[in-house]
């Protein structure tokens, strides 16, 4: 297979997937090295978007997955129906940000750094499958641990927890 | 001092105290704990004139804030480490303001990543048995399932043969047939008008009869249904599965 | 929205579809007339075709649908079939159902007995070699008779056709 159909078989994979699709399935599937796939993966993102295509490629954590473009959003939710898109709250960013950047992480420490109790925030947050229970602390009460998920790197534009912008230690005149 | 609060809505107490610091344009790393903790306290005092609810932990931070104030007049004790040092009593305070401050400007990008993010759309996976070529690969099909098969197949046509000697009109819809109809067109279509569903000639009765069952399949949340406005064309559409 | 942006919202539009959109609905979303939209689509199922790209675009009964190319098929099955559960459809099954414990049996009588059209099921069974045409009834007609086959046994893991369990007493002495 040359590079040009190579590409075109992705394109079939991820039309039909969906879902993310992971580099080690595609390169499975392809009996292709999965270095060889990325660059390639790589270049048909580059491409779509030069070309403004409709459709455009994302990475999550090390997997594929078409999605549309958000400036057709108006288009495509007349087609489909207006998703139910409640923003977050405040609060709730306040929480995902912290979950984001200290996880593993207990309540307690969330509630710590915020100065205010995060229980809502933290099952709303766990409703729109943005963090989720990954255990229990081994220590004294067992509390629960809070990871983020894989959609939370997708609704955020992420590739992986690696591309979290690190955080800038403040000074005063910032502000 | 007094200071005019227009009424925000802050997260907690560390959200307020970052809003007097940044609004006094003072160091952070040197507030001034007095002027600060007056400016605090006015703001709950407007709050509860306001009739506000002032939560619990705003309370807590106050009086943390009038004991720091009456810390720093206090001699400072030295740190256990460097005893040359001095102990700010300042300084914990500081420690989790400067920690908060990082997450909530963590925040605004947050947001507006999200704001862009929300506006994507994906697409539901494939039926995937279309695609399959052979059924090596089938598994939890027995032939117990084959005969679970003929057996509600010959049940419902005993049934609906019984049905066929009682009724006379041919056109009669029940809603049950409908759903059946409906759930199958589900299969292959996940977006259709309501009008797709039966003909242009068709009766009121079948109208109706329809319209129950797709009320019947909103309630199974097995579709959403959707009107742009009054009397326009009503929009049914598949609601996605999570498997 | 120029010529080159109206195919990008499309593209979206039937990406997320993933099924059918009728010319009527894209001419709607789009808020552009039929025969426009019409011509902007052959010349995108050009471009599909010339570009050899992955996902083509179908038109049926002025329907417009993506789907993966033919010639793809092979890496799409592989990346679909781990996932596989069940793996044949309920209108197979039915059919087969009806096939093993009535055989030999014509389309006609598997017609009567599902109350719905076995045409597709049939093909597909023979295509899967479920079952096969053992020849014809000698009546008016001469209508083309179904058993099943070798493998279907092995399949459903069982010896010969004695070993199907029973039917259930009432239903089976009405068939």
């Amino acid at each position: 297979m040359d590079i040009k159909e190579i590409k075109s078989v992705i394109e079939g994979l991820l039309y039909v997937a969906g879902d993310a699709v992971s580099l080690k399935e595609l390169s499975h599937v392809l009996a292709i090295d999965e270095s060889t796939v990325k660059k390639i993966i790589n270049q048909m993102m580059d491409t779509y978007n030069e070309d403004k295509r409709g459709i455009q490629i994302i990475e999550v954590n090390s997997s594929y997955q078409y999605c549309t473009r958000p400036e057709h959003y108006e288009y495509i939710e007349r087609l489909v129906k207006p998703q139910t898109r409640q923003g977050l709250s405040q609060a709730a960013l306040e929480t995902l940000s912290i979950v984001a950047y200290k996880q593993p992480i207990t309540k307690a420490q969330i509630d710590y750094i915020r100065g205010v109790k995060s229980e809502s925030s933290i099952s709303r947050l766990q409703d729109k499958e943005l963090i989720f229970e990954a255990g229990r602390l081994d220590s004294p009460g067992r509390p629960m641990i809070y990871c983020t998920t894989d959609n939370f790197l997708k609704l955020f534009g992420l590739k992986n927890l690696q591309e979290l912008p690190p955080l800038q230690e403040t000074s005063a005149e910032e502000a | 001092m007094s200071i005019k609060f227009k009424l925000e809505n802050f997260e907690g107490p560390l959200d307020l105290l970052l809003h007097l610091i940044e609004k006094a344009e003072v160091d952070i790393y040197d507030i001034p704990i007095s002027e600060i903790a007056q400016q605090y306290l006015e703001y709950l005092e407007f709050m509860q004139k306001m009739d506000l609810e002032v939560a619990s932990e705003f309370l807590v931070m106050a009086a943390t804030l009038v004991e720091i104030k009456s810390k720093m007049l206090l001699p400072k004790p030295k740190k256990e480490d460097n005893p040359t040092q001095e102990i700010d009593p300042r300084e914990e305070l500081v420690q989790k303001l400067i920690e908060y401050k990082k997450y909530k400007e963590f925040t605004l990008l947050l947001k507006d990543k999200f704001e862009i993010y929300e506006k994507v759309f994906y697409k539901s996976p494939e039926p995937i048995e279309d695609y399959l070529s052979d059924f090596t690969s089938i598994t939890g099909v027995s032939a117990d399932l084959l005969a679970k098969t003929l057996n509600s197949i010959i049940q419902k046509n005993s049934t609906s043969s019984k049905r066929k000697v009682r009724e006379i009109h041919r056109e009669v819809f029940t809603v049950d047939d409908k759903i059946k109809e409906i759930s199958r067109l589900l299969v292959g279509k996940s977006v259709f008008y309501f009008e797709e569903l039966f003909d242009k000639n068709a009766d009121k009765y079948e109208v109706i009869v329809t319209f129950l069952a797709i009320l019947e399949l909103v309630k199974r949340k097995l579709i959403t249904v959707q009107q742009y406005m009054s009397f326009d064309r009503i929009l049914v559409k598949r609601k996605k599965s999570n498997s």
